[in-house]
C-alpha cells in the first residue's frame, strides 16, 4: 500500500474547500486577505502534489499508475478506483497550474461590501467564492483520475453544483436586469449540463447490465479478449448516450448554447474555470470513455461527428466575428477551439489524439491569458462591450501588448503553444479525411480574423472617451499573465516533454479502437511509415 | 335461486355506491354512498364464502361491519366540523384548494 | 564554424526580447543596441559566407540539427537548419540590408517616443526572416512564414494610433493567412504523401508521387507564396501597407519579406519541376502581377504607394522567372537580390524626402526637390537608373535575363511571357520616370500642411544618409559583379540547377528590344509629366487610371463581395443562434411550461371530480388488465 | 382464519396460536396508544404534554428497540416466518420497513412537540402547531378561550401511534383482510390529525374532507377487490391466493367454478391496485396529495408524506411479490403505464407550482412514479433498491417540510415561493439545507436521492424495463428544472422587504432537520452498508 498521491491531490483542495468556508467572515482588510491567502495555498499544495504525480509517472511504464482500489458500493460493482495515464495527468497538471492564476485573477471579484464608515459586510462572500473554486478544482482533478465509469459520472455530475453557484452567484456586482440575466445563464448552464448528465445516467445503467462492474480496466480488457461483446444496436446507444453529456459539456456544436452565456455572465475567472478547466473533463471523457468503451460505435459515429466539430469551427469562429460583447466572442472562439480538439479525438489517429491532448493544454493556458487580460480591463470599465473601449494601448500599454500576444496565442501563431496542437490536429484530420481537414483550415483565418478585430477596436486608434483613466497592469496582475504567457512559449518552441508523456497513452488508446494511422502514400523518406 | 345474481346485485349496488359518489353534492349523502359501497362488499363477501362453503367470507363481513362503523365515527366528526364552520355541507364549497 | 548558424538566429532573437522586455530603462540605448545586434549577425553571415567560399561546391551547404521540436510517433517535426548557397545569399541580404536600415532607422526615427519598440520589432524581424530561410523544415519555415507575417503586422500597425494603419497591418495579416492555409495544406499533403516534410528527404522522393499530388502541393505553395509576396489575387495589402514607417517599407516590404514568396518557389523547385500545371499557373501569376503592379504604379500619386506598385510589379518579374523553372530560378534570385537593393535604395530615399516635407507623401506637392537634396537625388537617381534597367546598372542585368528566359520558355507561351515582360519593362520605366520628374524635377508645388508650418526641404542626417549611399552602390554594381563570368549562376545553379535557355531571340536582339522600349517609356513619361507642368490637383483621367488609383478595383472587390458578404452571413448567423438553437430550447421549455398550466386546471378543487378521475382511472385498469389477459 | 366447513361435526375449537414476540413491535405501539388514551382521560391537562409526548417516544423507543433485536435474532432472513396464523409475515422487507417507519415515527413526534414556532398563547403557554379545541368553530368565541387559556389537542400523540402501528402492520400483513384493516386504522388516524392545523383552519378541515371521502372512496374499491379476489381463491391468504393463481392447489370441487373464472381474480387484483396506488398518490389516484398536503399541519404532512409512502409501497411490493407473481403478465403491463404517467405528469405539473407544500407533494408524486419502475423490476434488486428509495426518501421529505415550519411570517407558515426570495442571504445555513434537500429530491450525485434513483433504474434496466428508465430520466430532467427554480429564488434573487423571518427552532426541529440532512448525505456519499441491509433484507416470505 503506498502513498495514495492521487487521492491526496484531490482530498487537499477538497479539505481547503471545507476550511476555507468555515473561516469566520472578514472584518478588516488583514481578515480579508487571510480568507483568500489560505485558499490560494491550498490550491498551489494542490500543483506541488500534482507536479509530484507527473515526477513519478513513467511514460512508458503501465497503463494506468499510481492506481488505487477500494470498494466502494459492492452491490452495483462500483469501486473507487483511481489511477493516472498520460493524458489524464498532463490534464490535471493543467488544472492544477490554472486555478492558482484563476484565484489572483479573481483577488478582488468577491470581496465584501465596505461603507462608508469603512466596517466590513459581514457575509462569507468572499470565503464562499474560494472555497466553490477548490470544490470545483477537487472534482475536476477527480473525475481526471477515476478509472471507475460510475465514479466518473458521480463526480463529472456533483462537479455542475459548485459551477452553478459560482456563476450565478458572482457575476459583476450589479443588480436587477443583469442579475436576473446572471441567474437564466446558470440555469442554463446546470439544466443543459445536467439533461445530458442524466442522459448518460440512462447509459451508465445500460452499460451496468450489460458488464456487471463500472471497473473501465476489467470492462476493456474483457472487450479486449472478447469476453465481453454488445450487439452493435446496443453499443450504439450506449455511446450516444455517453457522448450525448460529453458533447454538451465540450462544448460540441449544436449543443454549445448554453457556454456564451455561462461565460458572459461570469466574472472573467470563472469563466475561465468553465472553458480551459471544466469543459476540459468532456473533451477528456470522450477520449476515455467513449474511444475506450465502445470503439466499434466510435468508429461506426465518427464521421458524424467529425462534420460537427467542423461546422462547430467555422461556426464559433464566424459568431465571434459578430459579437459585441467581449466575454461572449471569446465563449464563441472557445467553440470553435472545442470544434477543433473533438476533431483531433474522432479523427482517430495518433498526431490527432496527441495533438487534440495538446490542445486542451493549450487551449487552457491561450484561453486564460487571453480572459483574463481582457478581464482586468473590463474590471477597469466595469463594461463587457467592445464599443465601449479604444485606443487602450496608448494608455496602457502593457496591457495591450499581453492582450495582444494572447490573442495571436488563440489565432495560433507558430511559436507559441497553441500552434503546434492545431497543426498535429489538421494534420491527424487530413490524413484520414482530406477534404474535412482542409475546411477546418479555414478555421484559422477566421481565428484571425476575430482575434485581431478585437484587438483593433479595443487597442488601437484614438484613445476613445473614457479610456483615459485605464491604469496599465499592476504588479497582481502581471504575476499572473506573465507566467503563462512563458508557458505560451515553452509549450510552443519545446513540448517535447508533453508529448512523450501523452503518446504512450494515445497509441494505447488507438490500438484498443483498433485504428492505426494511415501510412505515406509514397514509401516513407525518414525509415518506415510509423 | 342461483346465488351468482347474488354477486350481480352486489356489483350493482357497488356500482350505484360509486355513481351516487361522483354525482351528488352533500357530504353526508356522499359519504352514505361509501357505505352502500361497502355494503356490496360484504354482499359479495357472504356470497362468496356461501359459493364456497367456509366462513371466512362471512368472518370479513364483519370485519368490514367493524370497519364501517370506526369510518362513520370519524367521517361524521370531520363532516359536522366542517358544517359548523360553513354552515354547508356541500362538498362543492370546499375547493378553497387547487390548482 | 558550422554551429554559428543558430547565432545568426539566436543574436537578433535576444535583441527582439531584451527591447521588448526591457522596458523604459532601455529606451535610450536600445536603437543602438538593436542596429549593433543586426550588425553583429550580419558579421556572422559574412563569417559563415566566407567559410562556405572555403569550401568545395559539393561541401558547402551544411546542416545544424538542434533539437526535435514535435515527435507524434510518424509525425516527426525537427529544428534544424540548413545553410546552402541559396540561404547564404538571403542571409546575406537580410541582414546586410536589415542592419543598413537599422542604421538608417536611427536618424528616421529619432523624435518617436516608442522609437525602442520600433527596433525591437525589426529585430524580431529579422529573426524570423532568417528562420524562414535558413529552415530545414517546411514546418519550420511555417513558423518563420509566420513570425515576418507578425512582424510586419506590428511595423505596419506601429502608429496604432492612426486608425488607417490599425486598418492596414490587419488587412496585411488577414490576407498573409489566407496565404498561409495554402503552405499549411501543402505541408499536410507532403507529410501524408512522404511521411515527412524536411526538405531533403521531400525532394529526394518527389519523383515518386503521383502527378497529382505534385501539383497540388505546387499550387498551394504557390497560393501562400501569392499572400507573402503580394501577387494577384492577394496582392490588396501591400499597397496600404505603405502606413508603415519607411524604413519598415524599404525592409520588409521591398527588400526581403516580400520576396519570401519567391525563395519559396525556389527552394521547392524540385517539386516544381516535376509538376507543370504548378509551373504555369505560377508564370501566370508572375506576368499578370508583373503588369498589374506597374499599371498600379502609373496612376499612384503617394510616392510609396506607386513604389509599392513597382514592387509589386518587380515580384511579379521574379515569380515569373521562378516559374519557368530550371531556365529563370537563378535569375530570379539575381534579380531578387539586386531589386533588394535598388528598391530598398529608393524607399529611404522617398523616405528622406518625406522627412524633409514634413511626412508629406503626395508627389503632386513636391516638385524641384533636387536643389534641396541633392544627396538624395543623387542616390535616388542611381537606384531610379537601375530599376528601368539602365545599361551596366544591376537592373539591366538582372531583368534582361528574366525577358530572355521568358522568351526562352518556347512556344506561344514563350512569346506571349516574352511580350508581357517586354511591356511591363516599358511601363517600369514609364512610372518610374514619372515619380523622379513629380519628386525632383519641375517647380515647386509644396503647400503648408495640417499644422499650417512651412515646408523646408533640408538633407537628411549622415545617419540616414550613409546607407542610401551604401544601397546605391550595389544598386550600381550587384548586377554587374553577378554577371561577370556568370559568377551568380555558378555559385546558385547547385542548389536551384541551371540549363541554358535556348531563346528564339538572341541576347542582342532582346536588348535592344529592352532598350528600346526603355526609351519609350522614359520618352513617353516625359512628354507627360517633364515638359508640362505637373497639376497640383489630380486630373480625372482616362478611366484606366481612375481605376488604377483605386489598385484596380481589387479592394472593392473584396469589400463587396468578403467584408459586406462577411458581415451579413456573421449577422445572420448571430440571429439563427437566438432564434434557432436557442429558441428551440426555450421553446421546449415554454411547451413544458404550458402544458403543465393547462394539466393543472384539471386540479379544480373538486373533491367529486377527483373522485371521478380516480372512478376513470379504477375503469382504465380493470379494463387493461383484462385487455392485457385478452392479448396475451 | 381456517376455513371449516358447515358439514363437519362441531370439534373443540383449537386455540390460535400467536407468535407475541414477532407481533412485539406492533404490540409496542398500539399499547403506546392506548396508554395515550388513558392518560388523555386521567392525567391533568398541564402535564399531558409531557406525558404524551413521553409515551409517544416511549412507546417508538420501545418498538425500535424489538425490530433490532428480532433482526438481530434472525427474523428477517433466516428464521423469517408468518405469525399469527399466517396473517402477519414478520421477515427482511417488514422488519426493515418497520424500522424506518418507527424512525420517521419518532421524527415526527419531535416535530409535533415543537413549540418554539408560535407565538405563546394568551396565558403565556408555549403552544405547538395544532388547534387548541378541534371541535370550536374558528373563529368562535370558543376557539379564542381556548386559544388564550393554552389549551392543546394532546389526543394527536395516540392518534399518530395507531396511525403508526396500523403502518406497521401494512407492510407485514399477509393477508388481504389484515391489510385491510391496518390501512383503515392507519387511515382514519391521519384524516382527522390533517385536521387539527392551529392557522388557516379552514383549510385544514377542507383538506381532511377531501382526504377523508377521497380515502373512503378508494378503500371501498380495495375491498370490492378483496371481495372478488377471495371469490376466485377462496381464501385472502397471500400463499393460498398464490397457490390457487399457479394452480398448485388443491382445488376442492366448491372452488373449481369459481376458479376458472379469470375475470374475477383480474378485476380483484385491479381494485387492490386503485386503493394501493391511491395510498402512493400515484396518476391518476393522486389527485388528493396537493390539496391533503397543502391543508394540513405541516408536521403531519411530513409524517404522511413519508411514512404513507413507505408503508404503501411495502403491502404493494408483498401483493404483488407474494399474492400474484403468477399474474405479473397481466399486472406489469398495467403498471408500466401507471408508472410513466405519474413521473411525468407529477414532473410536468410541478413546474409551475406556486405554493412551496404544493411543489413537494407533486414531487412526492413524480417520486412514486420512481418507485414504481422498481417495484416493477420484478427482482431480487427491485426489492432492495425499492426498500432503500423509501428509506432515503422519507428522510429528505421530512427534512424538507421541517424546514418549511420554519419559514414563518405574521399568520402562520410563508408557504407561497415568492416569500422564499433570497432566503439564500437572510439565514444561508437554512437555505443551504432546504438546498440540499432539493438536490436530493432531484437526484443529484452524492445525496442519497441520486443513490435511491440509481438503484431503482438500475434494478427495473436489468428487469428488461430500459423504456422507463428513459422515460424516468427525462422526467428527472424535468423535475430538476422547479428544484433549481427554487434555489435560485433562494440564492439569486434579492430578498423582499416585508420577507418571512425565519424562526430559530427548538432542539426537537432541529433535531429532525439535522437528521434529515445527515441521512441524505450518508445515503449519498457511503450507502453501502444500507443497500447491503435492503439487500439483505430484500427477501419475502410467503
Amino acid at each position: 500500500m503506498s502513498f495514495p498521491l492521487l487521492t491526496v491531490t484531490t482530498v487537499v483542495p477538497a479539505v481547503g474547500a471545507i476550511l476555507t468556508a468555515a473561516l469566520p467572515p472578514a472584518t478588516n482588510t488583514r481578515s480579508r486577505d487571510r480568507n483568500k491567502v489560505v485558499p490560494l495555498a491550498f490550491s498551489l499544495a494542490t500543483l506541488v502534489l500534482a507536479c509530484v504525480a507527473i515526477a513519478r509517472f513513467q511514460p512508458h511504464g503501465a497503463r494506468f499508475q499510481l492506481t488505487e482500489n477500494h470498494s466502494w458500493i459492492s452491490q452495483f460493482g462500483i469501486g473507487y478506483s483511481v489511477g493516472v495515464d498520460g493524458i489524464a495527468v498532463v490534464l490535471i497538471l493543467l488544472t492544477t497550474v490554472l486555478v492558482p492564476f484563476v484565484m489572483l485573477a479573481s483577488w478582488h471579484d468577491a470581496d465584501p461590501v465596505v461603507d462608508d464608515s469603512g466596517t466590513f459586510e459581514r457575509n462569507r462572500r468572499t470565503q464562499g467564492f474560494f472555497a466553490l473554486i477548490l470544490a470545483v478544482e477537487a472534482m475536476v482533478v477527480l473525475s481526471f483520475e477515476a478509472t471507475d465509469v460510475f465514479l466518473f459520472y458521480v463526480f463529472f455530475e456533483a462537479m455542475l453544483i459548485p459551477m452553478y453557484f459560482l456563476i450565478g452567484g458572482f457575476g459583476d456586482r450589479t443588480k436587477g436586469e443583469d442579475a436576473k440575466q446572471r441567474s437564466y445563464a446558470a440555469v442554463k448552464f446546470l439544466l443543459y449540463n445536467l439533461l445530458g448528465g442524466l442522459v448518460m445516467l440512462a447509459a451508465v445503467i445500460g452499460l451496468y447490465t450489460k458488464t456487471h462492474t463500472f471497473d473501465l480496466v476489467s470492462i476493456t480488457t474483457s472487450l479486449q479478449n472478447g469476453t465481453l461483446h454488445f450487439s452493435p444496436v446496443v453499443e450504439n446507444a450506449l455511446f450516444l448516450g455517453f457522448m450525448f453529456a460529453f458533447a454538451v459539456k465540450a462544448p460540441l456544436w449544436p449543443l454549445h448554447t448554453w457556454l456564451p452565456n455561462a461565460m458572459g455572465e461570469a466574472t472573467a475567472g470563472v469563466a475561465v474555470l468553465i472553458t480551459a478547466v471544466v469543459d476540459k473533463v468532456g473533451t477528456y471523457a470522450m477520449l476515455r470513455f467513449c474511444l475506450q468503451l465502445f470503439p466499434q460505435a466510435s468508429k461506426t459515429f465518427a464521421p458524424a461527428i467529425l462534420v460537427l466539430s467542423v461546422i462547430g469551427i467555422i461556426y464559433g469562429a464566424l459568431l465571434a466575428v459578430g459579437q459585441k460583447d467581449i466575454k461572449r466572442l471569446v465563449a464563441y472562439a472557445s467553440i470553435s477551439h472545442f470544434g477543433f480538439i473533438i476533431l483531433g479525438i474522432f479523427a482517430l489517429t495518433s498526431q490527432g489524439q496527441s495533438g487534440a491532448t495538446l490542445y486542451m493544454v493549450n487551449h487552457g493556458v491561450s484561453t486564460a491569458a487571453w480572459l483574463l487580460v481582457a478581464g482586468f480591463l473590463m474590471s477597469r470599465r466595469g463594461s463587457r462591450l467592445i464599443a465601449d473601449y479604444g485606443g487602450v494601448q496608448k494608455v496602457a500599454p502593457v496591457l495591450a501588448g499581453t492582450f495582444l500576444i494572447g490573442g495571436l496565442a488563440i489565432l495560433s501563431l507558430p511559436g507559441l503553444g497553441p500552434f503546434v496542437s492545431e497543426f498535429l490536429v489538421l494534420v491527424g484530420t487530413f490524413e484520414r479525411y482530406p477534404a474535412l481537414g482542409i475546411v477546418a483550415t479555414a478555421g484559422i483565418v477566421l481565428a484571425a480574423l476575430y482575434v485581431l478585430v478585437l484587438y483593433q477596436r479595443t487597442m488601437t486608434g484614438p484613445v476613445k472617451p473614457g479610456n483615459e483613466a485605464v491604469g496599465d497592469l499592476k504588479a497582481r496582475e502581471l504575476v499572473v499573465v506573465a507566467p503563462l504567457i512563458a508557458l505560451l512559449l515553452v509549450l510552443g518552441i519545446y513540448p517535447k516533454p508533453i508529448t512523450d508523456i501523452v503518446n504512450p497513452s494515445v497509441n494505447q488508446t488507438l490500438s484498443q479502437v483498433g485504428r492505426t494511422d494511415p501510412a505515406p502514400h509514397v514509401v516513407n523518406a525518414i525509415g518506415g511509415g510509423q | 335461486m342461483n346465488p351468482v345474481n347474488y354477486l350481480y346485485l352486489a356489483a350493482l349496488l357497488f356500482t350505484i355506491g360509486a355513481v351516487g359518489v361522483l354525482v351528488r353534492r352533500n357530504a353526508i349523502v356522499l359519504f352514505m354512498c361509501v357505505e352502500l359501497m361497502l355494503n356490496a362488499c360484504n354482499l359479495a363477501l357472504v356470497t362468496f364464502s356461501r359459493l364456497h362453503g367456509n366462513l371466512d367470507g362471512q368472518i370479513i363481513a364483519f370485519f368490514t361491519m367493524v370497519v364501517a362503523a370506526a369510518e362513520v365515527v370519524v367521517g361524521l366528526a370531520i363532516i359536522v366540523s366542517v358544517f359548523r364552520t360553513r354552515h354547508s355541507a356541500s362538498v362543492d364549497d370546499t375547493n378553497l384548494m387547487k390548482l | 564554424m558550422d554551429n554559428l548558424i543558430p547565432v545568426l538566429v539566436a543574436v537578433p532573437l535576444l535583441g527582439a526580447a531584451l527591447l521588448l522586455c526591457g522596458g523604459r530603462r532601455l529606451d535610450r540605448v536600445g536603437h543602438l543596441l538593436g542596429t549593433l545586434l543586426a550588425f553583429a549577425s550580419f558579421g556572422v553571415g559574412l563569417a559563415l559566407f566566407f567559410s562556405m567560399l572555403g569550401r568545395a561546391t559539393d561541401q558547402r551547404p551544411i546542416h545544424d540539427h538542434l533539437f526535435t521540436w514535435i515527435p507524434v510517433n510518424g509525425f516527426q517535426a525537427e529544428v534544424g537548419f540548413q545553410l546552402d548557397q541559396l540561404s547564404m545569399t538571403f542571409v546575406l541580404l537580410i541582414t546586410g540590408v536589415g542592419s543598413l536600415i537599422h542604421l538608417y532607422s536611427i536618424g528616421y526615427m529619432a523624435h518617436d517616443e516608442k522609437r525602442r519598440r520600433f527596433f525591437g520589432y525589426l529585430n524580431l524581424f529579422l529573426a524570423a526572416m532568417l528562420l524562414l530561410v535558413l529552415a530545414d523544415n517546411y514546418l519550420l519555415l511555417y513558423v518563420g512564414w509566420e513570425g515576418v507575417g507578425l512582424a510586419s503586422y506590428l511595423l505596419i500597425g506601429f502608429w496604432q494610433h492612426k486608425p488607417s494603419a490599425a486598418t492596414a497591418a490587419k488587412k496585411a495579416f488577414l490576407v498573409n493567412r489566407v496565404g498561409d492555409v495554402g503552405l499549411s495544406i501543402a505541408v499536410m499533403l507532403m507529410f501524408t504523401t512522404f511521411g515527412t516534410f524536411a526538405f531533403t528527404p521531400v525532394f529526394a522522393h518527389a519523383s515518386q508521387a503521383t502527378q497529382a499530388t505534385l501539383t497540388g502541393i505546387g499550387l498551394m505553395l504557390l497560393l501562400a507564396a501569392c499572400g507573402k509576396s503580394a501577387q494577384v489575387p492577394l496582392q490588396s495589402w501591400l499597397g496600404d501597407a505603405m502606413e508603415g514607417p519607411t524604413p519598415v517599407s524599404a525592409l520588409i516590404h521591398a527588400a526581403t519579406m516580400v520576396t519570401a514568396g519567391v525563395y519559396l518557389i525556389t527552394r521547392s523547385s524540385a517539386i516544381f519541376n516535376l509538376a507543370p500545371t504548378a509551373q504555369l499557373a505560377t508564370v501566370v501569376v508572375g506576368a499578370v502581377t508583373l503588369l498589374f503592379g506597374a499599371i498600379i504604379g502609373c496612376a499612384k500619386d503617394d510616392i510609396k504607394k506607386a513604389l509599392a506598385g513597382s514592387t509589386m510589379s518587380q515580384i511579379g518579374y521574379m515569380v515569373l522567372a521562378a516559374g519557368l523553372g530550371p531556365i529563370g530560378y537563378v535569375f530570379a534570385i539575381m534579380h531578387l537580390v539586386t531589386h533588394g537593393f535598388f528598391k530598398a535604395g529608393l524607399f529611404l530615399g522617398a523616405g528622406s524626402v518625406m522627412h524633409g516635407m514634413n511626412d508629406e507623401v503626395d508627389m503632386r506637392k513636391y516638385g524641384g526637390l533636387r536643389k534641396y537634396m541633392p544627396l538624395t537625388f543623387v542616390t535616388f537617381g542611381l537606384g531610379y537608373l537601375a530599376i528601368i534597367g539602365f545599361p551596366g546598372l544591376s537592373g539591366f542585368f538582372s531583368k534582361d535575363k528574366i525577358i530572355e528566359a521568358a522568351f526562352a520558355h518556347g512556344g506561344t507561351e514563350g512569346w506571349i511571357l516574352g511580350t508581357c515582360a517586354m511591356v511591363g519593362a516599358a511601363v517600369t520605366a514609364f512610372y518610374m520616370t514619372r515619380v523622379m520628374l513629380m519628386t525632383f524635377f519641375g517647380e515647386r508645388r509644396w503647400v503648408d500642411d495640417a499644422e499650417g508650418n512651412q515646408p523646408h526641404p533640408h538633407e537628411s542626417p549622415a545617419v540616414m544618409g550613409i546607407p542610401m549611399v551604401i544601397l546605391a552602390f550595389g544598386s550600381v554594381l550587384a548586377g554587374g559583379l553577378f554577371s561577370i563570368n556568370s559568377s551568380f549562376v555558378n555559385w546558385l545553379s547547385p542548389v536551384t540547377g541551371y540549363e541554358e535557355g535556348h531563346s528564339p531571340l538572341s541576347t542582342t536582339e532582346v536588348t535592344t528590344g529592352t532598350m528600346v522600349v526603355l526609351v519609350l517609356g522614359v520618352g513617353v513619361a516625359w512628354l507627360m509629366y517633364g515638359r508640362r507642368p505637373v497639376p497640383a490637383v489630380p486630373p480625372l483621367g482616362s478611366l484606366l487610371t481612375r481605376a488604377a488609383r483605386r489598385d484596380l478595383l481589387q479592394d472593392d472587390f473584396n469589400h463587396v463581395v468578403l467584408v459586406s458578404g462577411g458581415s451579413h452571413l456573421t449577422r445572420f448567423l448571430v440571429y439563427l443562434e437566438g432564434r434557432g438553437l436557442d429558441g428551440l430550447v426555450n421553446g421546449i421549455a415554454a411547451l413544458v411550461g404550458g402544458t403543465s398550466g393547462r394539466v393543472r386546471r384539471v386540479q379544480n378543487g373538486y373533491v367529486r371530480s377527483y373522485a371521478l378521475s380516480m372512478f376513470g382511472g379504477a375503469l382504465v385498469l380493470v379494463a387493461t388488465t383484462l385487455l392485457m389477459r385478452a392479448v396475451a | 382464519m381456517t376455513g371449516m366447513t358447515l358439514a363437519a361435526a362441531i370439534p373443540p375449537i383449537p386455540a390460535p396460536h400467536i407468535e407475541y414476540l414477532q407481533l412485539s413491535p406492533m404490540l409496542a405501539v398500539f399499547g403506546a396508544a392506548l396508554v395515550g388514551i388513558l392518560a388523555e382521560a386521567f392525567v391533568p391537562r398541564r402535564h399531558r404534554y409531557a406525558t404524551q409526548v413521553g409515551i409517544a417516544l416511549a412507546g417508538l423507543a420501545a418498538s425500535f428497540g424489538l425490530i433490532l433485536y428480532l433482526a438481530q435474532a434472525g427474523y428477517a432472513t433466516t428464521k423469517a416466518d408468518l405469525a399469527a396464523m399466517g396473517a402477519v409475515a414478520v421477515d427482511g422487507p417488514s422488519l426493515f420497513l418497520q424500522g424506518v417507519i418507527t424512525l420517521v415515527a419518532v421524527v415526527a413526534v419531535l416535530q409535533f412537540a415543537e413549540r418554539r414556532l408560535e407565538p405563546r398563547s394568551g396565558a403565556g403557554a408555549a403552544v405547538d402547531a395544532f388547534a387548541p379545541e378541534a371541535a370550536a368553530v374558528p373563529g368562535s368565541d370558543a376557539e379564542r378561550r381556548a386559544a388564550t387559556s393554552g389549551h392543546a389537542t394532546t389526543e394527536i400523540y395516540p392518534l399518530t401511534m395507531f396511525a403508526v402501528g396500523g403502518m406497521l402492520l401494512f407492510p407485514a400483513a399477509s393477508d388481504l383482510l389484515t391489510m385491510f384493516v391496518a390501512l383503515e386504522v392507519f387511515s382514519l388516524p391521519l384524516y382527522l390529525m390533517c385536521a387539527l392545523a392551529r392557522r388557516r383552519r379552514l383549510l385544514s378541515q377542507e383538506a381532511a374532507v377531501k382526504y377523508f371521502l377521497l380515502g373512503a372512496f378508494s378503500s371501498a374499491f380495495f375491498l370490492f377487490g378483496l371481495a372478488l379476489v377471495y371469490g376466485y381463491a377462496g381464501s385472502v391468504q397471500f400463499g393460498q391466493i398464490a397457490r390457487v393463481v399457479e394452480g398448485t392447489a388443491t382445488v376442492t370441487p366448491a372452488l373449481a367454478n369459481t376458479t376458472g373464472n379469470d375475470a374475477l381474480l383480474l378485476i380483484g387484483l385491479a381494485m387492490l391496485g386503485v386503493g394501493l396506488l391511491f395510498k402512493v398518490g400515484a396518476v391518476p389516484f393522486h389527485m388528493w396529495t396537493p390539496d391533503v398536503y397543502q391543508g394540513a399541519p405541516t408536521p403531519v404532512t411530513g409524517f404522511m408524506a413519508a411514512a404513507t409512502k413507505v408503508a404503501a409501497f411495502g403491502a404493494m411490493l408483498r401483493l404483488l411479490y407474494v399474492a400474484f407473481p403468477g399474474l405479473a403478465w397481466d399486472w406489469r403491463p398495467v403498471l408500466w403505464g401507471v408508472a410513466i404517467l405519474t413521473m411525468v405528469a407529477g414532473a410536468v405539473i410541478a413546474v409551475t407550482q406556486t405554493d412551496v407544500k404544493r411543489l413537494l407533494a407533486y414531487s412526492s408524486v413524480a417520486h412514486a412514479g420512481f418507485i414504481l419502475t422498481g417495484v416493477i423490476a420484478l427482482n431480487q434488486h427491485g426489492i432492495g433498491a425499492v426498500l432503500f428509495y423509501l428509506a432515503a426518501y422519507s428522510f429528505v421529505t421530512l427534512g424538507a417540510f421541517a424546514v418549511v415550519t420554519l419559514v414563518r411570517d405574521a399568520d402562520g407558515e410563508a408557504t407561497h415561493l415568492s416569500r422564499w426570495a433570497g432566503l439564500g442571504r437572510r439565514s444561508p445555513l437554512l437555505a443551504a439545507v432546504f438546498a440540499l434537500f432539493l438536490l436530493a429530491f432531484a437526484g443529484i450525485p452524492l445525496t442519497s436521492g441520486f443513490t435511491g434513483k440509481f438503484a431503482v433504474f438500475q434494478a427495473a434496466a436489468s428487469g428488461g424495463a430500459m423504456p422507463l428508465v428513459i422515460v424516468g430520466v427525462l422526467s428527472s430532467a424535468v423535475a430538476a428544472f422547479f428544484y433549481i427554480r427554487v434555489i435560485v429564488l433562494m440564492f439569486f434573487s434579492d430578498p423582499r422587504a416585508d420577507g418571512p423571518t425565519v424562526a430559530v427552532p427548538s432542539a426537537l426541529t432541529g433535531t429532525a432537520i439535522a437528521l434529515g440532512a445527515v441521512v441524505t448525505v450518508v445515503l449519498g456519499v457511503a450507502p453501502e452498508y444500507f443497500l447491503h441491509l435492503a439487500n439483505q433484507a430484500s427477501l419475502l416470505v410467503r
